[in-house]
C-alpha cells in the first residue's frame, strides 16, 4: 500500500495503552498503523478494514457484533469496523472507502456496498493499491464491476429475493386456499427491500389464489410503518390476510398497527428479528425470515483471510463464487434456539 | 371594506380552505377508503407529531430563524425517557418529566445559549446540535431500539382515551398552550416584534437575546414531548427515528402561512398545515399510488397548496 | 426649572471618524430644546446615545441624580426617556396598535394569576393617541399597509403613549406636511406644559423658532454654542453658525417657460390606479419647467408618481415623453425610457445596506451603460469611482471614503447618496418623492440650483414636497392634490401658500 | 485604520486560516496517515462534488433564498446523461451538454419559473420539486443504477488527468466562472444589490424576476454538471445519490461566510467552505474516530469553525 505503513518503529507503550482505551469504548478492534505495518514484516497477523452500509440499524449492528464475537477467536486477525452515516449516503460511502485506501491500514477490506454500483471506483482503487476486496451482503453489480476494472476475491451473502421468496412461501401454508397480502417495502429504490419484496410478490403472484393487495414504501422507518400499516388494514378490511415487511424496524411500526387496530389475526412475516422481534416472535405475533449476518460477515473475513495467505487477490478474468449463507425461518417453536444465542 | 375583510378571513381560514379542498380532491379519488369517518380520525392521528414538532419549529420561524435539530432531539428524548423507565424503572410521569419534558428543554435551552453566545445563524447551529444529538441517541443506545415500556406509558401517551387517540389530545394541548402563548402572552407578542424587526424590538427595550432563548427552549420542549409521543406510540424508543423530521416540520409551518422572514405566523394554521401534509400522504397511501409517484404526487401537492394560497391572498 | 437630564463631555469614536467631541448637552424639564446642525454633524449619534443604542467612547450621562458612563435601550425606557428615530423602526407585519406598544403592552390578570396582553386596553389608547397625531386609519391596519408618513405619524404616537419625562424627536417631521406639523406642534406644547422636556432635531427652519426655547448647534462633532431662543434675533443667525459662512436666498430667478404644445416633455393622460388612491389625473410637463407637486398626506401624490414609474397598482391611463407614447410597466422599462425616479422611502426603497458609498452611487448609471437589462456588461472600477467622486462632489456627501458602508452615513447624507444615484442616471424626466428630506440647508440650496440647471438643460424635473416654501421657491408651476385627485395647477405668479391650501380643500 | 485592514483580510481569507487550522490539528492527531500529500489529493477530491453543488447553492442564498432541490437534480441530470449515453448510445460530450448541462439548467429554470409565478418562498418551491425530481429519477430508471458508460466519459469527467483528478478540474472551473460572474459582472453585482435590499433593487430598475430565475438556471446548471461529475466518478449513474446533499451545500455557503440574508459571501471562500467540511469527514476517517461519534465530532466542529469566524471577525 501507499501512504502509511512505511514507519517500521516498534510500537510503543503509550500507543498500545491509547488502542486499548479506545477498544474498550468503542468495542471495536483497533491497530495502530505501526502496529499493522509490523504485522505485515512478520506475516501473520492482518488487519482487515470493514466497511458496512451504516451501523445505525439492527441489521448491522447484528452483523457488527456477530463478527467480533467470531473475529475474536481467531488470533490473528483484527478488524476495524466503519459505515456510512445512513443508508442514503451513496458518495460518503465511497469517499469512506478511499480513505481506508488511502490511509495504508489495512491489508484487505470487506466492503457491503449500499449499491450494486456506488463502490465500484473505491474497488478499483483498492486494486490498484494491490489491496483485496471482499464484498458483503449486497452484491456488486459484477459486468459493472467488471467493466470499470474492477475485481473481488469473495462474496458472502443470503439471497434477498430468497428470502422473499421464503415469506411467500410461509404465508402460503399458513393460507393455504389463497390470501390478501400487503407488502411493506424500503425506502424507493433500497435494491435489498425491492429484492425481497420482488421475490416475494412473484412467489405469490406465480401462485393461484393469492393477490398482492397493496406495496407501500415504509421508508425502514417503524412510525412511518405503522401509518402505512393502518392505512392498508382501514383500506382492505377482510381481504387483508398477511402483511410481509422487508426488515425488522417496519415489523415491529406493522405489529403496533395491529394491535391498535385490533387485527393481531393478520399474518405478519418480518425478515430478520432483533431482539425486540424476536420477544414478539416467542410470544406468536409474528414470524420471521432469519438471515445470518454476522455469519455473512465472518465468511467474508475468512475470504479475505485466505486471500492474503495464498496471496491470490483475484482478477478481472475470475469472479468468486457466492457464499450463500442460509437464512432460517423463525417462529414461536424455535425462536428459542435464536435467542439462545443472543 | 369589502376586500379587506375577505383578506383578512383568508388570513384566518385560508390554510383549512386548503385542507378542505384537498379532503375534497381525494374523497372524490378514492371514496370507499378515503373519505370515512375513521380514516378522518387516521389523519389526524398520523398527524400528530408532525404538529408536535411543528409547534416548535413555529416558534424558531417566527424570529426569522429556523431549528433543524428537533428531529433529532425527539429521538434523543424519546430513548432517554425509555431508558429511564426500562433500565432505571423509573416511574412514567417522572420519566416523561425528566427526559422528554427537561430534557427537551435543555437541548434547546442548549440551542439557544449556542447561538447567542456565538452569534452564527441558528441554521448552522441547529444543523450541528441535529448532528451532535442523533450522535448521542446512537452513542446511548448502541443504535438499538428500547422497548419493553410499561403499560401506563404507552397507553396514556400513545395510545386511545374513549376513542380519542392520545397522541391528538397532547398534540392539540401544546398547540393550545403554544396559541396562547404567541397570541396572549406579552413575550409571545414580543416574538413576532423580534420577527418582525429586531432591531426595533431591541431599541424598545426587549431583551432579544432572553427571548431567542426561551424560543429555543420552546422548540426543544416541543420536540421533547414528541419524543415521547413517538415513543409511546410504537411501543419502543427508535435511535433513528424522525430523521428529516424537521423539514417537515418546517413545510407545515409554512404551508400554516407562516413567514420565513418571521413576524408572521399563527398557531392554528401550523396545526392545519400539519394535516396538510397528514392528508397528502394517507390520501396517496388510499389511493395506491405506486411508490415513486407517491413522491412526484408529494412534490406537486406541496407545491399547489401554497401557490393557491398565495394567489388568494395576494388576489384581493 | 429642573434639569431632567445632562450629557457631560461626550465623545463617540466610529472606525475611521470621530462623530462627538466634547460635546455637553442639557435637557430642562418643561423645554423645548433644538438641537441643530448640518448633515452628519452628530445629532442623531448624541441621541443615539442618550437611547442607550451607542455606548459613548468617553463621558457620562446624568440622569435622577445618577451618573452612567453608558445606558442601554431598556435602562433609558426605564430612566423615562423616549426616542423617536429618524430611521423609522415600525414593525410592518405588527397593527398600528400594536406598533405603539412595542414592549410595553398592558396586560391584565387571567384567573387572578396569568398576566395576559390586554387587547381592550390598549386598543382604546391606542386609539386615542392616533385621534391626537391625526392619523385616520383604524389602529388595527397593518403598519405595512401605510404610507411613510402614516408611519411617522405611528412612530410619534408611539412615543406619546410612553408617558415618558423626555422626549427625543430625531426629525419628526420629514414626512409630514404643513397641516400634520401644526398638529405636532400643538402637541408639543401640550407636552410642555406637563413639565416634559422634548429635544427637537429638524432641518425644517420654518418650524424652529415657533416651538423652540433653548438651541444647541453642532458641527462636525462639536458643539458651536448652546443659547437662549431670545437671543437668536434671525434664521439666518443660526444657519450661518451651522453652515460657517452666509447662504445666499433659496430663491431662484426662474426663466420664462414657453407653455406651447410643442414645448411639453412629459404628458400623463387620465392616469386610473386599481385600488382608487388614483382617480384619473391627467398633466403634462414643458420644457424648462420645474413642476411641483403638493398636497395633505394621503392625497395620492406618491402614488400616482409610483403607478407612473414603477407600474404599481397600475389600471388605465396613458403617459407621453417627448412626444413618443411609453408603455407603462416597471422601473426597469421606466428607466430604459429615460424616466427616474427618487422614491421617499429611504430605508426600504433606496439605500443597499450591504455595499459602500460608491456602489450605491453609480448602480442605475451602470446597469444602463450595460446591454440586456443589466445582464451583459462588465464592473468598472476606475469608472464608477470617478462617477461616484462627481456625484459626492455635487452632493456635498460627507463621509470618510467613498468605500464606506452607506448605512454608516448620517441620514441626510444616505438622503444625498441616493439622490446622487439617480442624477448619475441621466434620465430625461427626473420625479423627486420629499427628496430634501433630512437634507441640510446648505445641500437644499445645491439641490435646488442643480433641479433648476437640469430644467434649463430641457430635463423634465416634477418635485413632491411637502415643504411649501421649496415648492413656491423653486417651482414654476404647482400642482395640487387631494385624495387621488388633481384639484388644479397653480402658476408662480398667482400661487402663495393659503391658495394651494384652498385648492387642496376645494 | 488598523483594525479596518485586518477585518478586510479576515473577510477575504477568514476562512482560509480556519482550513488550514482545522488541518494542522488533524495533522498533529494522525500525522501518519492525515498529513500526506496523497490524502490532500484526497480531500480535494472527495470535496469536488459539494464545491460545485454549493457554488449553485451560493447564488441562490445570495438572493436571501435557498435551493433544496439541487441533491435531486444532480440525481436526475446524471441519470439523463448516464442514460443518453448507455441506451442511447450518445457521444459522451453531446450526452453531458444535453444531459447534464442544459437538463440541469432546465431544472433549475423551471425552480425560478415557479417561484416567479407563484411568489411563493424558494424554501417550499424547491422542497416540492426536490421530491419531484427525485421521483422522476425513479420512475426513469426504475430505481436501478445506469452504468456501462464510454470510458472517455469516466476519464473525462471523473478520471485523473496527470495525477489531478478531473472532478477537481471541473469544479475549479465552474468555480471560477461563478466567480467571474459574480465578481466581475453588472449582472453578478446586481445579485448583491438584490441580495441586500430586493424592493429597492427593483425601483431602481433591476429585473428582479429575470435575475432570480438567471439564479436558480445557475443553480440547476451547477447541480447539472456535479450529476454528470458524480456518475463519472462512481462510475454508474445511482438514483439515490446525493440525497441531503443540499443540506451539506448549504454548510458550506454558509462556512464560506455568505449570510443567510443574502447579499454577502464570495465565491472563493465557499468553496473553502466546502473543503472545510471535506476535510473534517476524511480527518475524523483518518483518526479512526468510530462511526457514531465521527457524526458527534462533525457536528461540534462545524460549529466551531464557523463560531471562531464570527468571533475573529466581531473583535475588530
Ligand atoms: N455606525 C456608524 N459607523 C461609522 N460612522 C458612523 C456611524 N453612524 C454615524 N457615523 C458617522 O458619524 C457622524 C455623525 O452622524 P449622525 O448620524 O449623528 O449625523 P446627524 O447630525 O444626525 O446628521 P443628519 O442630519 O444627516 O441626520 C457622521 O459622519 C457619520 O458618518
Ligand atoms: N381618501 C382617503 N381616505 C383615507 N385614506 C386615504 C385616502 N386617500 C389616500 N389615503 C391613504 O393615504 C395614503 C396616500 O399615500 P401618501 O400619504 O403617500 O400620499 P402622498 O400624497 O404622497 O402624501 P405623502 O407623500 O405626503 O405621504 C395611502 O396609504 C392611502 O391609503
Ligand atoms: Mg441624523
Ligand atoms: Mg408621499
Amino acid at each position: 500500500g501507499s501512504g502509511g505503513g512505511q514507519t517500521t518503529e516498534t510500537t510503543e507503550p503509550a500507543a498500545t495503552e491509547e488502542a486499548a482505551e479506545e477498544t474498550t469504548e468503542t468495542t471495536e478492534t483497533t491497530e495502530t498503523a505501526d502496529a499493522a505495518a509490523e504485522a505485515e514484516s512478520t506475516g501473520d497477523t492482518y488487519t482487515i478494514g470493514v466497511l458496512f452500509k451504516t451501523l445505525s440499524s439492527p441489521y448491522w449492528q447484528l452483523m457488527q457484533s456477530g463478527l467480533e464475537e467470531q473475529v475474536a477467536q481467531l488470533d490473528n486477525v483484527t478488524i476495524e469496523i466503519f459505515g456510512a452515516e445512513s443508508e442514503e449516503d451513496l458518495t460518503g460511502q465511497l469517499n469512506l472507502m478511499e480513505n481506508m485506501i488511502t490511509s495504508g491500514k489495512y491489508d484487505a477490506l470487506c466492503v457491503a456496498p449500499i449499491t450494486p454500483t456506488n463502490l465500484i471506483s473505491g474497488v478499483v482503487m483498492a486494486n490498484e493499491a494491490n489491496i483485496p476486496v471482499v464484498n458483503i451482503d449486497e452484491k456488486f453489480d459484477m459486468d459493472a464491476l467488471a467493466e470499470a476494472g474492477g475485481y473481488v476475491v469473495g462474496y458472502a451473502t443470503s439471497d434477498n429475493v430468497a428470502v422473499g421468496e421464503m415469506a411467500a412461501q410461509e404465508i402460503m401454508n399458513q393460507f393455504p386456499d389463497g390470501a390478501g397480502v400487503c407488502i411493506v417495502e424500503g425506502i424507493a429504490g433500497a435494491t435489498s427491500g425491492e429484492l425481497r419484496r420482488d421475490g416475494c410478490r412473484d412467489a405469490l403472484e406465480a401462485a393461484e389464489g393469492y393477490t398482492v393487495l397493496d406495496v407501500q414504501p415504509g421508508d425502514w422507518d417503524r412510525q412511518t410503518a405503522l401509518d402505512v400499516a393502518t392505512n392498508m388494514i382501514n383500506k382492505y378490511g377482510d381481504e387483508l390476510d398477511a402483511i410481509f415487511t422487508a426488515n425488522d424496524t417496519m415489523a415491529k411500526g406493522v405489529l403496533q398497527a395491529m394491535i391498535n387496530t385490533g387485527r393481531e389475526d393478520i399474518f405478519l412475516v418480518s425478515t430478520d428479528a432483533d431482539t425486540e422481534v424476536q420477544e414478539a416472535i416467542a410470544a406468536g405475533q409474528l414470524i420471521a425470515v432469519v438471515q445470518d449476518p454476522g455469519g455473512i460477515a465472518f465468511s467474508c473475513v475468512e475470504q479475505a483471510v485466505a486471500a492474503l495467505e495464498s496471496g491470490n487477490y483475484g482478477s478481472v478474468d475470475e469472479q468468486p463464487e457466492d457464499v450463500l449463507i442460509p437464512a432460517t425461518v423463525y417462529t414461536q417453536d424455535n425462536i428459542s434456539e435464536l435467542m439462545g444465542t443472543e | 371594506m369589502k376586500a379587506r375583510s375577505f383578506k383578512s378571513y383568508w388570513e384566518k381560514f385560508g390554510t383549512l380552505a386548503i385542507f378542505i379542498v384537498m379532503w375534497g380532491v381525494f374523497a372524490v379519488l378514492a371514496p370507499g377508503s378515503f373519505a370515512t369517518a375513521g380514516n378522518f380520525v387516521q389523519i389526524i392521528t398520523q398527524s400528530a407529531t408532525i404538529m408536535l414538532l411543528a409547534c416548535g419549529e413555529f416558534f424558531a420561524i417566527l424570529l426569522g430563524g429556523i431549528d433543524l435539530s428537533i428531529g433529532s432531539v425527539a429521538a434523543f428524548t424519546g430513548m432517554i425517557t425509555a431508558k429511564l423507565m426500562v433500565e432505571g424503572g423509573m416511574n412514567p410521569f417522572l420519566a416523561v418529566l425528566l427526559g422528554a419534558v427537561l430534557g427537551g428543554a435543555l437541548c434547546g435551552f442548549i440551542n439557544g445559549t449556542l447561538i447567542n453566545l456565538t452569534g452564527v445563524h441558528p441554521f448552522i447551529i441547529t444543523l450541528g446540535t441535529q448532528s451532535v444529538f442523533r450522535a448521542l441517541t446512537l452513542i446511548i443506545s448502541n443504535a438499538q431500539a428500547t422497548f419493553g415500556m410499561p403499560k401506563a406509558f404507552t397507553q396514556i401517551f400513545g395510545g386511545l382515551w374513549n376513542g380519542i387517540p392520545m397522541a391528538v389530545v397532547i398534540a392539540l394541548v401544546v398547540a393550545l398552550l403554544c396559541w396562547f402563548v404567541t397570541s396572549k402572552l406579552t413575550f409571545g407578542r414580543n416574538l413576532y416584534v423580534m420577527g418582525g424587526n429586531r432591531d426595533a424590538a431591541w431599541f424598545s427595550g426587549i431583551n432579544v437575546k432572553q427571548h431567542l432563548l426561551m424560543v429555543h427552549t420552546i422548540s426543544g420542549l416541543c420536540a421533547g414531548i414528541c419524543g415521547a409521543v413517538m415513543a409511546a406510540r410504537l411501543g419502543a424508543a427508535e435511535p433513528n427515528t424522525a430523521t428529516g423530521a424537521e423539514t417537515e416540520a418546517i413545510a407545515a409551518a409554512i404551508i400554516g402561512g407562516t413567514s420565513f422572514f418571521g413576524g408572521k405566523g399563527k398557531v392554528p394554521n401550523v396545526i392545519v398545515g400539519a394535516l396538510i401534509l397528514g392528508l397528502i400522504s394517507n390520501g396517496l397511501n388510499m389511493c395506491s399510488v405506486p411508490t415513486f409517484y407517491q413522491n412526484l404526487a408529494t412534490g406537486l401537492l406541496l407545491i399547489a397548496a401554497v401557490s393557491l394560497d398565495q394567489a388568494v391572498s395576494r388576489k384581493k | 426649572m429642573e434639569t431632567l437630564v445632562e450629557m457631560k463631555d461626550i465623545r463617540k469614536e466610529f472606525p475611521g471618524v470621530v462623530a462627538l467631541d466634547q460635546v455637553s448637552f442639557d435637557v430642562k424639564a418643561g423645554e423645548v430644546h433644538l438641537l441643530l446642525g448640518e448633515n452628519g454633524a452628530g445629532k442623531s449619534t448624541l441621541m443615539k446615545i442618550l437611547s442607550g443604542i451607542y455606548t459613548p467612547t468617553a463621558g457620562t450621562i446624568v440622569m435622577g441624580g445618577q451618573e452612567y458612563p453608558a445606558l442601554t435601550p431598556k435602562k433609558s425606557k426605564e430612566l423615562g426617556i423616549s426616542i423617536i428615530y429618524q430611521e423609522l423602526s415600525v414593525v410592518n407585519e405588527l397593527s398600528i396598535a400594536e406598533n405603539m406598544f412595542v414592549g410595553k403592552l398592558p396586560t391584565k390578570k387571567l384567573l387572578s394569576f396569568l398576566p395576559v396582553v390586554d387587547k381592550a386596553a390598549y386598543m382604546k389608547q391606542a386609539e386615542e393617541a392616533a385621534r391626537r397625531v391625526g392619523l385616520k386609519k383604524p389602529v388595527n391596519t397593518l403598519v405595512g399597509d401605510l404610507s411613510i408618513s402614516e408611519k411617522q405619524m405611528v412612530e410619534i404616537a408611539k412615543a406619546l403613549v410612553e408617558n415618558s419625562k423626555l422626549l427625543v424627536m430625531d426629525e419628526p417631521t420629514s414626512s409630514l406636511t404643513e397641516e400634520e406639523t401644526k398638529n405636532l406642534q400643538n402637541i408639543i406644547r401640550e407636552l410642555k406644559a406637563e413639565g416634559i422636556g422634548i429635544v427637537y432635531i429638524s432641518h425644517k427652519m420654518k418650524e424652529l423658532r415657533e416651538i423652540g426655547d433653548r438651541v444647541t448647534i453642532l458641527k462636525d462633532g462639536k458643539t458651536v454654542a448652546t443659547k437662549e431662543m431670545s437671543e437668536i434675533h434671525s434664521e439666518q443667525e443660526i444657519i450661518s453658525m451651522m453652515v460657517g459662512r452666509e447662504l445666499q436666498s433659496t430663491f431662484f430667478g426662474k426663466e420664462e417657460v414657453v407653455y406651447k404644445p410643442e414645448n411639453i416633455i412629459f404628458r400623463a393622460e387620465d392616469i386610473r390606479r386599481k385600488d382608487k388612491k388614483t382617480q384619473g389625473v391627467s398633466f403634462e410637463l414643458y420644457k424648462g419647467e420645474v413642476l411641483g407637486v403638493a398636497g395633505l398626506v394621503g392625497a395620492g401624490r406618491t402614488e400616482l408618481m409610483n403607478a407612473i414609474f414603477a407600474g404599481e397598482s397600475y389600471e388605465s391611463g396613458r403617459i407621453w415623453l417627448d412626444g413618443k407614447e411609453v408603455r407603462i410597466g416597471t422601473p426597469y422599462t421606466s428607466i430604459k425610457n429615460g424616466i427616474a425616479m427618487i422614491t421617499e422611502n429611504r430605508r426600504e426603497t433606496g439605500i443597499f445596506p450591504n455595499f459602500g458609498i460608491k456602489e450605491n452611487l453609480v448602480l442605475v448609471n451602470r446597469l444602463l451603460k450595460s446591454g440586456w437589462g443589466g445582464f451583459r456588461g462588465m464592473i468598472h472600477d476606475r469608472q464608477d469611482q470617478r462617477i461616484a467622486e462627481q456625484e459626492r462632489e455635487k452632493m456635498q456627501i460627507k463621509c470618510s471614503s467613498l468605500s464606506q458602508l452607506i448605512t454608516e452615513l448620517s441620514g441626510g447624507n444616505q438622503q444625498k447618496v441616493i439622490v446622487g444615484k439617480w442624477l448619475a442616471a441621466d434620465a430625461r424626466l427626473l420625479i423627486f418623492d420629499e427628496p430634501t428630506k433630512g437634507i441640510d440647508i446648505g445641500t437644499k440650496t445645491e439641490m435646488y440650483k442643480i433641479m433648476r440647471s437640469l430644467a434649463e438643460q430641457g430635463v423634465g424635473v416634477i418635485m413632491i414636497s411637502s415643504e411649501m416654501p421649496e415648492l413656491l421657491g423653486i417651482c414654476d408651476r404647482i400642482m395640487v392634490m387631494n385624495q387621488g385627485q388633481k384639484k388644479g395647477i397653480l402658476d408662480k405668479s398667482e400661487v402663495t401658500e393659503e391658495l394651494i391650501l384652498q385648492t387642496a380643500t376645494m
